[in-house]
């Protein structure tokens, strides 16, 4: 294999255990400048490890690390990779949510100091912003914490590529576009192909297989801490590399479930109207069907959920709730997780109210559950008494499926619940929401995915906090969802 | 400052106020109590126009000054105050002063110049514990102190005092010594933890209103029960009276009378009627002993403080230094 | 096997407040040249109980999350006391009635702390301290500071010793196991935790999270109101002012304990440790006869070397 | 949907102010006297120590610390301030810089051992404490004449604790929440694991704001024993409480790095106002101390009200 004449980064057999679990086991990457390398694998298979030592943010057990053909394995941490101009957007994002979008800015260079550092901050990140997500409504004086994950998301990937003094020559993106709408991920793909075209390198993680395809000019397969192939993209197609990445499934077609599609009938589960809404137009879910919100991130589908959720058991003026609901958070870190719990317990959480025996939790049920669903989602994890944070971030969204699909609830409410789960695992869950809704269970699910869509018997498309246009499975097509996502709708 | 003198020999027109740092035991509402009760009856009876309580939610020093400016604030003629701490009040002592104001501190004194004090002589009031054990037992033997607060000088002056007549009446050592913080609770548990591994006590010698818990100690880890000195509380009049007689126990009990409060208030009133008034006055302690224990305890209201109150003429004797 | 103990021993916080407890022990012991050793343990659980019952009841607050502190349990002891040494008036027969009437305080002073908190947004913090004013006012208004003698049988049963050990610590070991229980193995324990770790992901799980903190500013007073009960009963009476020791105790208990203040972590046999190390921690300075001031100084000393070798494995939020 | 955050954020940071004016209304209206220079002067006199604890603890919240020892420590700096400041002028500075320089070693530790911050405070207050009791075993000494001639001091039309609170909290305001420093220092309560990944180092801005709480701890001490012209130990005792109190009120959160420094300055003036507010009321004396809590709700309600009712 011919390697190109500069490398910026050079890793040999470096290994990584936490514990018991080895998340890298002697691993070699190399990244030239102006190469795009996508790096893909299953859950847990230790993408994120690898980047974190990339990055500094680990230090290896093992291995060594070159920057720029120097040997600086021994005094490398962020401030050195920083300096060498390695950057790296986070799985779990790390913004300060208290500070503006300038101020965080501000956190990521130190020179950006002085009189005038407000001005310049925000200039530098503005500036950016537009160059990556042109129309993008984010302003520099905005608080982190007010803003949606998705906007989050794009102020840390822009904050990434500026630049003040220090140089920059590798950007690492770990699932950059996990929370972003089909539209917002296409400008931030297409601004990559432009820098990498500029000689800026960038590795991509991710579980769009179709980005990574489209984007990468390496692609790099890894499977139990370990690379298993590593050939130019142009080597794999969708098939070579799931089979690589080690998930033996077919990934075929959807067709529409025969039972119900098209019917849209049986007992009305939920009918809920958004407050904006000015016409009649409202969500209705029928016992049974799987219901899609669709449009572009943050136009008011989480608030949705969130009212059914709250209106479920007591009602309200706006929706109507039949039976009891369990929603799957999309934003696992403030929504989801219980980080001081095992996984077992997070699993739990939602069903204990029935597990209970004379007053007392049945600890044994609690730990057959957890078992099972350990089994049906097939959370990586030697023991599910381990804390929910030593899991990968796809098996920690595992973990939130399990526990809505474990609980009693009839109603589901998926707040764009795949984020971060590898495509194995996706299609298992797919299969398994037709399942449960064969089986009566109804299901809510907001997607930034549009293949996901597919799935869905019904689809409402979102677009400022109302529902502009419905669309039943047979007549649903990708030019529609997104014409109605960007004009007020047929 | 205004003239003394010359100020209008007819109180009826003046305000008083009572500043007080702390309501939170019998004690202080035993002086509350007084204060209102012999208060009310001058403002009734026309002698001065108002006379009101305030006490500050915390006990602190930095609220009481704040209380204090608040009332020269209000337009008080005069100030009386029971203070959190002798010096740390002085800047708003002085302020109050500054304003034309009369300060009569008690109890708790304050060391401002321009500030009248009535004065308990604590140093006088841990001495005379050990001058009364010296004639009870004559060998002497080990003590047992217990404390009140550290840090506050009601604490250090009792203490100096009893260190004192350690020193004067030698046969008493103290084998151990505890901060009970003036609170029972406190008191007992102190006492409870420390006695297990003191030798045989003779006597306790305490700052007032421990004793009780100091008993309940001793009775709790199973030891004779020594030689308490009391504090003027009912409760520990009544134990005594008990002990008195189950097996004819003999002591002695001190502190001063909560009805303080209402001298310091007729002070103020003749310092507002023109009268000379000495700037230090001393309030002798209530003692009890034991052939006034019966009377005592049958005037002190159940679970409260033997207390005295004072008159207009009662104050007039201490002014004129009688 | 021996590794396997120490390991899961080192994995346990509240190991280190019972280990800090035996070494202050042994030092007074040492001291005393051996005197006294089982009264002093004797004395330590008799005191230590009562810090554990409020230490308990702020505990389940303040693994509500952070922020989260229950300042009017010295008010509610000294309510509580005041209200039932006067209501029993020394008569066995209304005992009961006193307890009842104890934990009833209790329920209206939680009530009344929740309501602030959530009616009117006020943060815990201020909520309670403004209760506790109300509440000790109360008190004052209803008791003038007199001190009212207990029933006998509520003082006998709050002094008796079996063998050395007294009985009300033997009933508070049994509460603690139960309360430890609760907190592990009931829906309102899970609660607890979780809503200390996320509110927001507590109640995206199905929790009721409100009804959860209610149910927790209540138990913390109610064991403050028993435990006014019980401490008037023990010392003879009450008074104004004896929860006021309970105000930094029952907090420094439960952190002490190995309990997270971020929230969520909660440790019951901790609270024991705790307890009793703060207690004989006093003893010893006592018995050493350390003046005021050194004897501040090295109390504090401790408690920071004992957290610093307890802590540093533990991952702090 | 951005102008409700904006809208909802900008109501909140001014219920601070909001409820100070309310309540200075209802003193105003009690006592017209207190609506003077004079009465301001004498109301406010003793916010200004308690403002600077205030700020002190807001800086240990920032890094989501909570400091239970600033009371003690209030205190032992007004003994030493009221002795060595005052006998021996150069030792007692060097003993207030020993106080600062341990403040920020407190901070280090907490950071390095990953410890409680409310346990190891908790055993600092009584080691401060213990060393205040030693340096002044009863109540006394004497101020220096500047710390008193400062605190006395009268400046024309404005009262002089009003113009030192409006200074002390601009100047902060500034440092903290406009410095590029002090954003990172900030950033470090909001996500510290984000701001290491930056390459700060944290234990530098741990021991920074633990220093400055320090620095903060001592100007009140030293203020306080100009006004009070004399030391206690137990001076200050209550200034924990108060100084969280005061610092929660005015808008800052326990966790994730939220503060305001304006509002903290606020917050130590309502508290301080609620208790004189109380003693224009004339209540009786069994209830005065809960008046003093009921004040504190009223207070607070009104706040809850006008927040809840612009926010639909
Ligand atoms: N802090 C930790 N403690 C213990 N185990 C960990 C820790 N971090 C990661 N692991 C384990 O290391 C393995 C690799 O994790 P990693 O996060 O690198 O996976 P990943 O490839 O990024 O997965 P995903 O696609 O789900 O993000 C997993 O088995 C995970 O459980
Ligand atoms: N009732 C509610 N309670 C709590 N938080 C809410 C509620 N409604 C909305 N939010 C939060 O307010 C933010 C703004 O919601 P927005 O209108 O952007 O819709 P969104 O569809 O959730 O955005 P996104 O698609 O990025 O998740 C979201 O982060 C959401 O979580
Ligand atoms: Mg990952
Ligand atoms: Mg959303």
């Amino acid at each position: 294999m011919t390697r190109p004449p500069q490398q910026i980064v050079d890793l040999t057999d470096v290994a990584m255990s936490f514990g018991a679990v080895r998340a890298l086991a002697g691993v070699d990457l190399a990244v030239a400048a102006g190469e795009c390398v996508g790096l893909v694998g299953h859950n847990g298979a230790g993408k994120s490890t690898l980047v974190n030592v990339l990055a500094g943010g680990l230090i290896p057990d093992r291995g060594r690390i070159k920057v720029a053909g120097e040997d600086i394995t021994h005094r490398f941490n962020v401030r050195t990779a920083h300096q060498h101009g390695i950057r790296c957007v986070f799985q779990e994002l790390s913004l300060c949510p208290n500070l503006t979008v300038a101020e965080n800015a501000r956190i990521f260079h130190a020179r950006l100091r002085g009189m005038s550092w407000k001005r310049r901050a925000a200039a530098l990140i503005g500036a950016k912003l537009d160059e990556i997500f042109p129309g993008h409504d984010i302003l520099p004086h905005d608080i982190i914490g007010d803003l949606s994950i998705g906007r989050r998301q794009m102020v840390e990937i822009a904050r990434a590529f500026t630049v003040t003094v220090e140089p920059l020559d590798l950007v690492i993106l770990d699932e950059p576009t996990s929370s972003l709408d089909a539209v917002t991920a296409g400008q931030l793909l297409a601004f990559v192909r432009r820098q990498v075209a500029m000689g800026t390198s960038v590795i991509l993680i991710s579980h769009m297989l179709g980005e990574v395809l489209g984007t990468c000019s390496r692609i790099v397969v890894m499977k139990d801490g370990g690379v298993v192939a590593a050939k130019p993209a142009a080597a794999f197609n969708r098939e070579s590399l799931v089979s690589a990445m080690g998930t033996v499934v077919e990934v075929q077609g959807v067709a529409p479930r025969p039972e119900i599609a098209g019917s849209r009938q049986g007992e009305v589960m939920v009918e809920a109207r958004s407050r904006r809404q000015l016409n009649d137009r409202k969500l209705v879910a029928h016992r049974g069907e799987v219901i899609g919100l669709a449009g572009l991130a943050g136009h008011g589908q989480t608030r949705m959920l969130l009212q059914i959720f709250a209106a479920a058991g007591k009602g309200d003026l706006f929706a109507e709730v039949r039976g009891p609901v369990a929603i799957i958070a999309g934003d696992r870190q403030t929504d989801g997780i219980f980080p001081l719990w095992s996984i077992g317990q997070n699993v739990t959480i939602r069903s204990l109210r029935g597990m209970v025996r004379r007053l007392l939790i049945d600890s044994d049920q609690e730990r057959a559950m957890a078992a099972t669903w350990q089994q049906k989602m097939r959370i990586k994890t030697p023991n599910m008494d381990d804390n929910i944070l030593t899991l990968s971030g796809g098996n920690q969204q595992k973990a939130l499926f399990a526990r809505a699909l474990g609980s009693d609830a009839g109603i589901v409410l998926m707040d764009d619940p795949m984020r971060g789960v590898d495509v194995g695992t996706k299609i298992e869950v797919y299969d398994r929401i037709r399942q449960e809704a064969a089986g009566g269970r109804t299901f809510l699910w907001y997607t930034t995915e549009i293949d996901e869509l597919k799935y869905c018997d019904h689809v409402y498309v979102f677009r400022n906090g109302i529902i502009v246009d419905d669309i039943p499975r047979d007549e649903l097509t990708e030019a529609r969802v997104l014409s109605a996502s960007f004009h007020e709708a047929a | 400052t205004i003239d003394i003198q010359s100020a209008s020999a007819d109180t009826s027109a003046k305000k008083i106020a009572l500043s007080n740092n702390y309501a939170g035991n019998s004690w202080r509402q035993a002086m509350l109590k007084s204060w209102e009760k012999v208060t009310g009856q001058a403002v009734s009876d026309g002698i001065v126009a108002e006379a009101s309580a305030f006490t500050t939610s915390e006990n602190q020093v930095t609220e009481q000054a704040a209380q204090i400016q608040n009332l020269i604030l209000q337009g008080y003629d005069a100030i009386v105050v029971n203070a959190a701490s002798p010096d740390a009040l002085n800047g708003a002592v002085k302020q109050a002063c500054d304003a034309g104001i009369v300060v009569v501190s008690f109890d708790g004194i304050v060391t401002e110049p321009c500030a009248w004090r009535i004065a308990v002589d604590f140093k006088q009031m841990g001495a005379i514990q050990l001058d009364y054990l010296a004639g009870r037992i004559p060998d002497g033997g080990n003590l047992l102190e217990i404390r009140g607060l550290a840090g506050v000088f009601v604490d250090d002056e009792i203490h100096a005092g009893i260190e004192e007549g350690v020193a004067k009446h030698s046969q008493f050592k103290i084998v151990g010594s505890v901060h009970g913080d003036w609170a029972q609770e406190v008191a007992q548990k102190a006492v409870a933890g420390i006695l297990p591994s003191l030798p045989e006590v003779k006597a306790v010698v305490t700052q007032g209103g421990d004793g009780y818990g100091a008993a309940q100690a001793f009775k709790a880890a199973g030891r004779p029960t020594p030689l308490i000195i009391m504090g003027n509380r009912q409760d520990e009049l009544a134990w005594w009276k008990e002990q008195k007689d189950a097996n004819g126990y003999e002591t002695m009990s001190v502190s001063i009378a909560p009805g303080v409060s209402t001298l310091a208030f007729w002070v103020a009133q003749q310092i507002l009627d023109g009268q000379e008034v000495p700037k230090d006055l001393v309030v002798p302690f209530l003692q009890i002993n034991q052939a006034d224990l019966e009377t005592s305890l049958e005037t002190t209201e159940k679970g409260g403080v033997a207390n005295v109150e004072y008159s207009l003429d009662d104050a007039k004797a201490v002014i004129a230094g009688e | 096997m021996t590794v396997g103990v120490v390991s899961f021993l080192r994995g346990q916080a509240w190991i280190w407040s019972f280990l800090a407890t035996a070494a202050v022990w042994m030092a007074t012991i040492i001291f005393t040249g051996g005197v006294g050793g089982g009264q002093i343990l004797t004395a330590a659980l008799s005191f230590a109980i009562f810090t554990v019952i409020v230490g308990i009841g702020q505990m389940f607050v303040i693994t509500t999350g952070p922020g989260n502190v229950d300042l009017s349990i010295p008010a509610t002891m000294a309510l509580s006391g005041a209200v039932t040494t006067k209501l029993m008036d020394t008569q066995n027969e209304l005992i009961a009635l006193g307890v009842l009437v104890a934990l009833g305080i209790g329920i209206c002073v939680g009530v009344f702390n929740y309501l602030l908190i959530r009616l009117l947004r006020i943060p815990p913090i201020i909520a309670t301290l403004s209760a506790s004013f109300l509440v000790q006012s109360t008190a004052i208004a209803y008791g003038r500071g007199l001190r009212i003698k207990p029933p006998p049988a509520l003082a006998d049963f709050t002094t008796a010793q079996i063998a050395g050990v007294p009985v009300l610590a033997l009933c508070g070991l049994a509460f603690t196991a139960i309360m430890g229980l609760v907190l592990a193995r009931t829906m309102y324990g899970r609660s607890v935790l979780a809503v200390g770790q996320n509110m927001r992901a507590a109640w995206l799980a199905g929790i009721n999270v409100e009804r959860t903190r209610l149910m927790t500013y209540m138990l913390s007073a109610m064991l403050a109101g028993l435990s006014g009960l019980l401490l008037s009963g023990f010392s003879g009476g009450s008074s104004l002012n004896m929860g006021e020791e309970y105000l930094l105790a029952s907090i420094a208990v439960v952190v002490i304990g190995g309990t997270s203040v971020a929230g969520g972590r909660a440790n019951v046999p901790g609270i024991w440790g705790a307890a009793l190390f703060l207690y004989l921690l006093v003893t010893m300075l006592n018995t050493f006869g350390a003046s005021a001031g050194l004897r501040l100084i090295l109390s504090g000393l401790i408690i920071i070397t004992v957290i610093t070798l307890a802590g540093g494995g533990e991952r702090k939020r | 949907m951005f102008h409700g955050h904006l809208n909802a954020r900008m109501l909140r940071s001014a219920l601070p102010a909001l409820s100070l004016a309310v309540l200075l209304a209802a003193i105003f209206y009690t006592q017209p006297r207190a609506m003077s220079y004079f009465g301001l002067n004498l109301m406010l006199q003793y916010a200004v120590p308690i403002a600077l604890a205030t700020l002190a603890q807001m800086f240990v919240i920032t890094v989501n610390d909570l400091d239970l020892s600033i009371g003690p420590f209030v205190g032992l700096v007004a003994c030493i301030g009221a002795t060595y400041l005052h006998d021996a002028p150069a030792l007692g500075l060097f003993m207030l810089a020993g106080c600062i320089g341990l403040y920020a070693l407190m901070g280090a530790l907490i950071h390095l051992r990953n410890l409680p911050s409310i346990v190891v405070t908790l055993g600092m207050s009584f080691v401060w404490l213990g060393i205040a009791v030693l340096v002044l075993p009863t109540p006394g000494g004497k101020a220096p004449e500047y710390l008193k001639a400062l605190m006395s001091l009268q400046v024309p039309l404005v009262p002089f604790p009003i113009v030192a609170a409006v200074v002390i909290a601009l100047v902060v305001q500034a440092a903290l929440m406009h410095s590029s420093y002090g954003v990172v220092l900030r950033g470090a309560g909001g996500n510290p694991k984000a701001v290491a990944r930056a390459g700060w180092s944290m234990l530098r801005a741990k021991m920074i704001m633990f220093g400055l709480a320090g620095v903060f701890g001592v100007l009140s001490g030293l203020s306080l024993i100009g006004l009070t012209t004399s030391g206690d130990a137990h001076i200050a005792d209550r200034y924990t409480l108060y100084s969280i109190a005061g610092a929660i009120l005015g808008g800052a959160e326990f966790v994730g790095g939220r503060v305001s420094p304006v509002g903290a300055v606020l917050g130590a003036l309502t508290l301080t106002l609620a208790g004189s507010f109380l003693i224009f009321l004339r209540v009786s004396p069994d209830w005065q101390i809960g008046a003093q809590g009921a004040i504190l709700i009223l207070v607070l309600a009104l706040r809850a009200l006008i927040s809840r009712g612009e926010a639909r």
